[in-house]
Order: C-alpha cells, then structure tokens, then sequence
C-alpha cells in the first residue's frame, strides 16, 4: 500500500481487501454496541498508523530531529472513529474541525500524509500548517475546514458556535448542503475554562440551537492535576444539563462504542441542527508531553492492544497480519522523516510572511507586513 | 451633517449592502437598542448576543473562518480585558498557520474618557491595541473618517480594530458623508429609531456611496511651520482648536497630524513634518507609561534625532488606575485643552 | 426615629415597637412559607426606606446632583431578605460580600447610613466607599467584609471561592467561628461569563467544598437583552446541577418565600461549609440605569406595592401607618442628600491617593503613589 | 549556587516559615509536579488548581481580602491574556475603594523566550504589566536576586507580579542565597523532589535568613564610561557578556544597570548614568511597538534631552505575532549577544 500515504481512507476499498477472509464473522461486538469487521479492520488499520506515526514523533523529540513533542497515544480509537466520519471539504457545507492538539488520528484518518506531520514537528519550511512556527499537531488546512489549532487551552470552544452559526444559516438556505457541522474537541481540564460554558450557551439560544459536536476526550489528567481533586466527581458530560444538550459519557477505548456514539451524536447534530456534548474517556500513554519525559506508561489501558487482541478474539484477523500491518505503518513513518529531514528549515526572510493579507485598502502594508511602517513618499 | 454615531451606522447599512457584512453582533447591538450610543440601530443584521465578550470575539472568528463578514462590538472597551488572548489569537492566526486562513473580522468599540463614565467608561484601548500584532487599529476623529475607516475596515480581509472615541460619538460633522441628505433633522427623522415602541419601525436609508479612508493615512488637518503636533481621537479636536488659537493669537502655526490609523500608522507624514519643523508635540489620552505616543517619539528619536532643534514632547493621561467619577478626577489626569495649548506654545516658543 | 439613618437595624426593637398592635396576626403567609408579622413589618420598613433612597437617587441624577445612576428599585424585597440576614462583622467569621450594583437595599439593612450611599452618588471627598472615583452602589466596606464592587460583570463570581476558602479553613481552626460564609450576587445576564462557572467548580473541588451562597438577581435582562432571546429556556439555578451544588428558584418579589429561602440557603452553607445556588426572580423597575432613562416601568410587579398590600389585606399594617412611615423615609433621604450636597468634592490633590499601601520594602513608593519615579538620592 | 527556580522555591519556603504565607497555588504548583519549572516543589501550602487563570487570580484576590497571604502562578505568562481584566481590579481596586482593602498578592509566571517554547511559551509580559497602575513588577536576572525579590513581592502589602526569565530558571549563580548550603549537589538532594514517586519524598530544607532586595533598586553590575546600558531578564547577562568582550578587546567600558524592578524602576540610577555617560541603550525582548523600554527612553527624553551627546537607543523584539519553534524566527526577532554587542560598540563609537 504505498499510497497510503497520500490517499484519503476508503471504507469501500477496505471492504474489498478484507472480503477475500473466509471464516471471519460479520461483526464485532462490545456490549450492546456492533461495528462490521470491515469497518473495524479499517479502524484497527488506522489506529495502528497513528500509533506508529506518534511513536515515531516521540523517537524524533528525543533524537534531537524535532524539540518538543505533544500528541495522542491512548486516544486513537476516539481520534479515528471521529476522523473517519466527518464530511471533509472546504466551506459551510462540509465540517469544521476546531481541534485540540491530540489529534494526529483524526487527520490521518482523514487522509492527511504522515509527512504533513512529521514537516512540523521538525520545523520545515515545507510545513504547510505553521512554516515550522508551531508546535507539532497544531493543524491548519484550509482545504479540509480545519482551523489553526492553538496552544491556548479552550479557545475553540468559543469560535465554535461561529462556524456551526454559518453552517446553519447555509443549510437553511441551501437544503441540499445541509448537514454541515461543526466539531469542537479539547481535554477535561479544560472544561474549567468559561469557554466551555460559552459553547454551550451560544449553541442554545433559542430557536439559533447551533449543529456542534462538543467532544472532551477525557484522560483524566491536565499535565500533573488528577481531575478528581479539582472538578466534582460527576461527568463532564453533565455540564450539557443545564442547558438542555444532549450528552453522552463513553468509553473512548473502545472502538465499537466510540463509532457508534460518535455517529449517533454526528446524526443528530446534522439532522436536527442542534448541539451534543459527548465525552470520551480515553488514555494517556506517553504522559502530558516531552516535557514530562513522554515515557510510556503501562498502567493505562491501550485502545489498540486491546483491540487488536479483540479482532484475534473474534477471528477477524490473524498476528501475523497483524504484525505485517505494523511493520507497514513503522515504515510509512520511518519514510516520512526521512524525507522531512532533508527539506529546508525557514529561513530569517520568513520572519514576517503571512502576518497580513493582502488588502487594497491599507496604504502601508497592501501585500503583508514588512517591519513597522516606514516613509515611502 | 451625521454625528459620528450615525456615521458608523451608516458605514455599516453600506457594508451590508455592498460589502458583503453577514453579520452585526454583540451587547445589546441589535434590537430594540441599537447599541448603547445607537452605532447599530436598524440594521439588518444586528442581533443581540449573550453577555459575554469571549464568545463575541469567539463567534467572529469563527464567523470569519467559516466565510462571514462579521463586525461585532466590545460594549466598551474598558470591557475587552478578559478577552486579550483571543484578540492575540485572531491576530497571529494567519502568521501561525502559514496564511492558510484570512481572518476578515471589524472589532468596534467606544474608547477614553469624557462622558463621566467613572473608572469603567473612560479606558484607552489603543496602548493595548498597539500591541497586537497581526491587528490593523484605526480611530477616527470626526464623523466622515469614521465612515470612510469603518469601510476600510470592514473591506481590509486582516483583523480591523475601529476605536470610536466615547466623547465624540455624538459629535456633528460640518461635513456630508456622500449620500447623506443636507439636512441633519431630515437624516435624523430617516435613521433614528424613534423613542419609545421601535416594534414595527423601519430606517430608511439614504442612497450612501463609497468613502474609503485608507488604512495608515494620516490626515494633515492644520499646516503650519513652529511645531508638528501628532495626535488622533477624542484630543484631535483640541489639539486643532489649541493651533487655531495661538495662530490667531500669536501668528504660531503648527502642522496638526490626525494619525486616523494607529496601526499601520502614516510614518511618512510624520517624518516629514519633523523634518520640517523640528519640533514634535504627541498628544494622546491613554496613560502614559508604555504608551503608544512613547512609540511614536522613539521612531522620531530613532531616525530624526538630529533633525529636532528643540527637545521632542508628549502630553498624555497620568499613569492612575482609573478615571475617577468626581470630574476633578478626570480634568487632572487627561489632558485638557489647555494642557494641550500650553505644551504647544512651549514647544513653539522654546529657543532653539 | 432621628436615629435611624445611623443604627443598624435591630430585629428586637422592631418587635418592641410593633408589639403594642393588638389585633395583628401573628404570622404572614405565602403558599406554604411563612413569616413573622413582626419580621414582615421590618422588612417592609427596610424595604420602603430603600425605595425612598432609590427614588431620591434618580432624581439627583435628574436634578444635576449627580450624573449616573444605577441601582435595584424592584429587588428590595430581596435585597432586604439578605442584608437583614448577614452575619455582619470583619475578618473570616464573618460574613464575605461580593456584591453587584443593585444592593443599596442590602447595605440599608445591614444598617449603612443613607448618606453613605449618597454621597459616593454625588461624588464627594466624604465617600468612603470610593472617594467620589466610582458610580454609586459601588460599596466597600472593610468594617463590614463588603469587598469592593466593580463595574466589570461577574468578576465578583471568581473572587468569592478565595474569600470563602480562607472562612473554610478558619472554621476548622476555630470551631466557634466556623459560621461565616461567602455571599457573592450577580445579576442573570452576567451568569454567561465564565467566572460564574469558575465559582461553581471552584467551590467543588472534592473534600475542598467551599461556603459560597451564590445569589443571581434574575431581572431577565441585560440592559436591553431579554433573557429569552440568548439563554436556553432553563433556570439559571440549575447550573448547579454538574457540579451537585444544590440550588433553587425563587419569586424575588414575595418577602416571604425569599426570606425563608435565603435562611434555608445561608444554614445549609453555613452548617454544611458548601455551595448553594438561588435564583430570585426581581423585577427592574426603573429600568437598567439612568442612561436608559430611568422612567418606571409600569408593567413590572413591583415587590413593595404588592407587600404591602399583603400587610394591609392581613391586617398587620395599615395605611395610616404606611403613609408615615413612607414620609419618614422620604425625609431621610432628604436629609441625607442636604448634607451630602454640602460637602467637599475631591479636588487635584487626590489624584493618586490610595494607588499604593505603604511598604517598608519599596524604595520608589514608601508610603503611596507619587507619579512616575523621580530621581530621589 | 541554586539556580533561579530553587532560588523562588527557597524564598518561597522563607515565606511560608516567617512570613505569613498561606496559599502556594497554580495549575500543577502542587504535588505530586511543583510547578512546571519546579519552582514550587516540596512546599507545604502549595496546592493544584483547576485549569483556568481567572478562578486563580479571583481565588488570589479573595485570599487576600480576607486576610490570607497568596501566592499564585499563571503557568506561563503567554496564559495571561484572558485575565487582564483581573490584573487591572487587582490593581486598582485600592484606589476605586478609597484605600479600604489592601490587595497583598504574589503573581509569578515565567516570563520572555529561549526555551524552544514555540508561539505560546515565548511571550514578554512586561510591556502589558508596566500598564497596569497599582502593580509593582519585578524580574530576576539571576537567582541570588530572585530570591531577595520574592521575599520583597511576599512583604509588600500591594499586589507584585515577579516575571522569571524562562530561559535562565535554571542557571545557576555564583552567589549563595543566605543559608543555602555551599554545595550545589547538597542542596539538590536537599530540596530537589526525586524522579519517579514522589509520594513520601519530603524536603529538608535549609535554615535560610532574610535578604530582600528592595522593589525600585536597581543594581549597577558594570561600571563604565563609553555608554549606559539598561536592561533587566533574560539579555541582562547578554548585556554583562558584551560590555565585557569590549572592555576586554577595545577598553570600552559600560554602565550595565540591571533594572530588577519594571515597577517602580529606579530612576535615579538611570539617570545618574546618563549624566555622566551621554549615551544610553535599552535592550529588551519584548515586542517593539508600545515597548517598556520605548517608556524608559521617554524618560530619558523629557529630562536629559540636551545631556545626551548621541542619539539614545533601543534594541528589542522585533513587531512579529509570535516567536516560532524553529530556532530561525527565535533568532531573528529576539536581541542575540552579536546584535547587542554590535549595539554598544555603536552606541560608544558614534562621533559626538
Ligand atoms: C489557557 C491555558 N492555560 C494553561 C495552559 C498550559 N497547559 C497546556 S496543556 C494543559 C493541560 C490541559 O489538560 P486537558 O485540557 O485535560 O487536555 P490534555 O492535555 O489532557 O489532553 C495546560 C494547563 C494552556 N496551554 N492554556
Ligand atoms: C464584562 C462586562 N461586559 C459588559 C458590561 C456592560 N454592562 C453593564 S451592565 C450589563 C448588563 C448586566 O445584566 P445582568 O447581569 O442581568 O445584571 P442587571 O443589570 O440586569 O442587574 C452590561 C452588559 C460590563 N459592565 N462588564
Ligand atoms: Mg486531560
Ligand atoms: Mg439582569
């Protein structure tokens, strides 16, 4: 598959190279919840290039290839149920992304080569989300909705309901474009900012009920802060109440449970245009960041050897297959660095570029900024 | 004729009509109000948002990455503390994220003292503003550059920052914006809400035409040959009635510069007066440590040093916590016409 | 009653000075809450006095004694409710305020002179809440634990937890002095700022509940806004639901139901050292401020017609009395604003006075702020 | 020895034995981490909060109303920006209130670039703080004075904010802090929590005495003739290391004032300097527009504009929304040694 890399994922495509199994079942199960196995096989495929794609990032920070390293093992299950069913595109009619930056999942499931990753965490001049200025997973693609991701915790909980407000008024007059919507995702500790509560009531207001998707992926901690010292135990998923939004708290380890939630919560935010606050409780398994040493920590539950374990269960996939599986996505990632590391760095011209937009209007800066405003007539 | 409330009322009907304004939102903006000094009544897309500035410039982000054109208010600017962080963030997104996304938004809001508003009606924003890379900042002085700005503004596709001076807001311009009828009860009885039950009134609006002022132009509103006098705002109007007087009295003229833009501001027309007077008066009434006129004379220091023949000058607000209610406060810690024509005639009369 | 303006009320005096009528009822109903004739009766004086100074307050600002004008004619039945219940006094046994600009009805039945709120309206150098710097109602009152009220909505709802942790921990300490809680008030538009959310989670934390009796004034507007319009047709009360702070909706109107309900409220935060929530449902009879004119909303119940027409239909009170009474307070407030008018207003000399608390450790600002640092050795 | 995050650890632990401290707190300022940069570990009231910078500025200000002495972190300075609104009640809520309630709270944060720290861990706070009046500020250049100005900031009864240069909490001074045992590696396992489990680690803390060092003293640690150079933070020691490569290799020696207070700054040392010096440089990394130092050199301007015998100067951050990761944009828009070295030999070059 050495198109993997650049090719969006395609259900149908992962049908047909699965469909030559014979014994295998028709689905797997987790509680009440079901999912095809060709779905699943998908997933499991797609968690496992994310796996790969954030061990590989871990091994750059430490190598000295890249500085500093945040991302999202442990959330690859939630991360890749949501990438593969947002309606990617560009506009109104397609789906805002407003992402947190444990993210790397959903873009890969969404098509986005490792090497678009790999560009910023090395900090290129190929990086097409931040020119090398950002921190590694803070995505910016105009392309597919998704809005720059910042550093700065909740903050895409309040430009949220600005999104999902054009999307609903461009469904109201375009029926056929009609399901766009917006998805806001962030970790739990930061549901103690007032942002949160922002989303939630700008998204309510009456008969202007907004089509967001309010996701927390819940791993229970904000860098060192056990959230049970410093939030009441209840679900985060609770703070929909008061407000009348649909909410939901589920495990997001579980891949079965997580699609299917995700697509429930998804449906009705499209159909009825209205918001669902769903929380994922999800792991954390290399710590905060590099900062804290990005050590792997085996006291958590690992969304993917325990879905891995359950397809062998199942008899839906084989180890050996498996291991081939993995052996692809380590060098799917190995190769992305390689080639990122031979591409340039920025250089001191790049200091100013994209500050402005070109504007016919401002006298001074009618291209983009170029150092404070000097005589020039 | 307008005042300068009108003027931004108008400027915005222009911008929905013909530039495309999707949206115009924020504490008490829309109906039955129309803004708290009546900026946005009867617009057509004015709405009324929860109280809370962080979802205001929240939803105008997001408004603007989704392909709106939004324009939203901070009631007053002494209200838009709790909000810096995202005012930094529409201002570095594109710069951050490798221009990918443009971020069309107008922040308007009232700003400085003048209207006894206390200590939380009287705060200068453009020190804070000036700060905000990625921002374009502009404040008008009169009503048909708050029109022609607001147009800039709402046509410029970078973040746009119109400071509208509390004190001027329902100042008469001797001039007509283009479109506006002669007749300033006439322009009244078309566009003011009336008084009492506004349930079923409707504006009319006069056919407005386009009046841009660019961004980062300067107007030069008095020339003169002892002194530069560089301001913008609520103290321009003094400023130019303090050169009026000591030229009718004393035959001293002075260059009288309306920055209009803070930022980008009109280098070159400062510069050049300097050069040809040598003497430089800054007025603002934002306080004065770390103030944007303390900018302002480290350019002229930086390039014109040794152009000046007299020692270069600001007059700004005292560094206080606040604007105190008794106006005993406010005439001692923002410059006063007379503040402003005693710095002028000493910056005037200094030998050189 | 000369004395009146000066003394705190006292309940015993109220019920020495009503005791002589013979054929009162002993008690005042409102559905199944119910109140002491003797209590209704001081409450309603308080109440009326409020409204005498609240009336008084509109017209100096019509007059050109003052200029600004904002306060709560329409909330004195609450307002008085809780001022008449606060444990007054300085230091964390005590009752904490954290105020919003609607409760001279509060200050007046904790006992605050009249001219004390008059003339910080007519910006004198005599205000001791602020040295004629700030609009009225803008109390402060160390003597009292009144914190300072700001202009800037809601702030209040992030300040309270502190005040309320160091009363937690004082208690434990000292368990005589384990009684004083922290009374914070807003009004509901306010309650879509984060630092409402922050108070609820804040006063959370597990084994770290905090005494915070948080009041919203429910006037259902915001300046011009209709709650309607921006809020989710829910109680603002049940904002206390994901956290597990108990809470209730109230009819701010009836004395009788808000006195019983901010007694039950008070016990439970000051017995149980945790959070409630109540909502008192007020009406805005003057509406928001002076710059929206002031003039008397008709269609608004107004709390203090209806009280009384409840003491008079009970037979506790009747008018000859009410009209005496009324003519008491209206003098009082006469009184209070002639001296006040007669007083100094603050002159250039003050400028800068209070900026700084002396410090022995400062070498520029020993004792207060002088201007900007001058060469000194 | 220490370096400067155990130097705010030790004088943090000073506080709470002698000097009233009650509340250490910020996100991750408790066990089991100690703040970000270890700066709180092992002390006795330090506590973790939710995450949200204005419930810890509120929670700050309400301790400190009644009656306790807080001290509180925001994480890094950049985390700011949505709280400002809460600076400014801090500081002037003494002067609305007419002196009634004294506002006696610690706000540390680390402060400026040189920690790979990307858009969001590089940002300079202090030309925001020196505008908030009611605020004292004050940045450390090196341990021994972080020590003696958090001592200072816990002892004054007015609300401090301490910047710590980020990117030199972890050097270490020549000097010992008072009762700091002589070996580094001693007070390492002394006060230093382990790696790994923390649970029952406990400090043992040395017996510290008293050295504060006053808010508004500067200190002079070069003495030259050629020029002045103000600075403060994180390029202080870039400022040392210049003016001793020219005194070395040219003979060129400066005044270096290491600032240590923003507010109140030391007026007297500055200017006293550039009496004797008539040249003067202020470096900073703070972005250039509405810049601290653009206040200083106004200062500098106002009273001894005709003392100076070359143009004053400035070298700080470059006017850019952010400092990126990649070390380029760092190294092009913060001062580095060559441009303030390049700077000085200007400044005591240019013909008179
Ligand atoms: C406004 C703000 N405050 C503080 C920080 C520093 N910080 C970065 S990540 C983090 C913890 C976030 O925890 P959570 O929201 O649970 O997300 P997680 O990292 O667990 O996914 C903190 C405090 C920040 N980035 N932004
Ligand atoms: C942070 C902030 N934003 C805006 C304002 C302007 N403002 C003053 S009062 C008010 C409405 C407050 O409504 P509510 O909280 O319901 O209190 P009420 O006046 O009805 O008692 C607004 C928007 C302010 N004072 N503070
Ligand atoms: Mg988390
Ligand atoms: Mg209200």
């Amino acid at each position: 598959m050495p198109d993997m890399n650049e090719d969006p994922p395609d259900l149908e495509d992962a049908l047909l190279r699965r469909s030559t199994r014979t014994a295998a079942p028709a689905v797997i199960r987790s509680g009440r919840e079901v999912m095809s196995v060709e779905l699943a096989l998908t997933v499991f495929r797609q968690m496992l290039r994310t796996r790969a794609l954030e061990e590989r990032s871990i091994k750059m920070s430490k190598s000295g290839e890249a500085y500093f390293w945040i991302g999202g093992p442990g959330e690859e299950a939630f991360n890749v149920c949501l990438g593969l069913q947002v309606h990617k595109g560009r506009g109104p009619a397609h789906d805002y992304l407003h992402l947190h930056y444990r993210n790397a999942g959903v873009m890969l499931a969404m098509g986005m080569p490792m090497i678009d990753h790999t560009r910023q965490l090395a900090m290129r001049a190929t990086d097409t989300h931040s020119r090398g200025r950002n921190f590694v997973g803070h995505y910016s693609i105009p392309a597919w909705n998704v809005v720059p991701v910042t550093s700065v915790i909740e903050v895409q909980f309040a430009m949220a309901p600005g999104t999902a407000l054009v999307q609903k008024r461009h469904g109201q007059k375009n029926p056929l474009e009609a399901e766009g919507i917006t998805i806001v995702v962030g970790g739990e500790a930061g549901t103690a900012e007032g942002d949160f509560e922002t989303c939630l009531n700008w998204s309510t207001r009456p008969d202007n009920e907004l089509p967001v998707l309010m996701l927390v992926a819940n791993n229970r901690y904000g860098i060192s802060t056990d959230l049970d010292t410093v939030h009441a135990h209840r679900p985060i998923a609770d703070r929909g109440i008061p407000y009348g939004v649909r909410n939901e708290t589920i495990d997001g380890n579980d891949p079965v449970a997580t699609w299917n939630a995700i697509d429930r919560a998804m449906r009705y935010c499209r159909r009825e245009r209205k918001p669902f606050l769903l929380e994922a409780m999800v792991s954390r398994l290399h710590g905060h960041s590099s900062s804290s040493g990005a050590q792997r920590n085996w006291t958590e539950t690992d969304p993917l050897a325990t879905f891995e374990q359950k397809l062998i269960d199942f008899g839906a996939i084989d180890t050996a297959t498996v291991r081939a599986l993995k052996e692809e996505a380590k060098k799917e990632a190995d190769d992305a660095v390689v080639r990122t590391m031979k591409e340039a760095e920025p250089t001191r011209d790049d200091v100013y570029a994209f500050t402005y937009a070109p504007s016919a209007v401002d006298a001074v800066y009618p291209n983009d900024f170029t150092g404070l405003p000097e005589a020039r007539n | 004729m307008a005042n300068m409330a009108q003027a931004v009322r108008m400027a915005l009907h222009y911008g929905e009509k013909h530039l495309g304004v999707t949206d115009v939102f924020g504490e008490d903006v829309g109906p039955p109000l129309g803004g708290v000094f009546t900026a946005t009544q009867g617009l057509k897309t004015a709405w009324n948002t929860p109280l809370g500035e962080r979802g205001i410039l929240g939803a105008a982000m997001g408004i603007a990455y989704a392909g709106g054109r939004p324009v939203c208010e901070i009631q007053f600017c002494d209200y838009a503390f709790n909000v810096l962080d995202m005012f930094k963030i529409a201002g570095n997104q594109r710069w951050v994220g490798a221009g990918g996304f443009d971020m069309p938004i107008v922040v308007m809001t009232p700003n400085g003292a003048g209207i006894r508003g206390s200590v939380y009606h009287s705060h200068s924003f453009e020190g804070w503003a000036s700060r905000l890379p990625g921002w374009k900042i502009v404040m008008p002085s009169n009503a048909l550059d708050a029109y022609g700005l607001v147009l800039a503004a709402i046509k410029d596709p970078n973040p746009v920052l119109v400071l509208l001076p509390k004190a001027l807001l329902r100042q008469k311009d001797t001039r007509l914006i283009p479109g506006e009828p002669a007749d300033a009860d006439e322009l009244s009885r078309m566009i003011d809400a009336p008084v009492g039950d506004r349930a079923n009134w409707e504006p009319q609006w006069p056919e407005l035409e386009d009046h841009t002022v660019k961004i980062g132009e300067a107007a030069l509103v008095r020339e003169g040959t002892a002194g530069t006098v560089v301001s913008y705002g609520r103290p321009l109007p003094l400023c130019v009635q303090a050169a009026d007087e000591l030229a009718r009295e004393h035959g001293s003229t002075f260059d009288v510069i309306d920055l209009r833009s803070i930022f980008p501001y009109d280098w070159g027309m400062i510069s050049r007066s300097v050069l040809k007077t040598g003497r430089v008066l800054i007025v603002n009434e934002d306080t004065e440590v770390t103030n944007f006129g303390e900018h302002l004379l480290r350019r002229v220091i930086d390039e014109h040093f040794y152009d000046l023949v007299v020692r270069p000058r600001t007059l700004m607000g005292k560094h206080v916590p606040g604007i105190g209610m008794n106006q005993n406060y406010e005439l001692n810690s923002v410059p006063q016409l007379g503040d402003i024509r005693a710095a002028l005639w000493d910056l005037a009369t200094e030998a050189a």
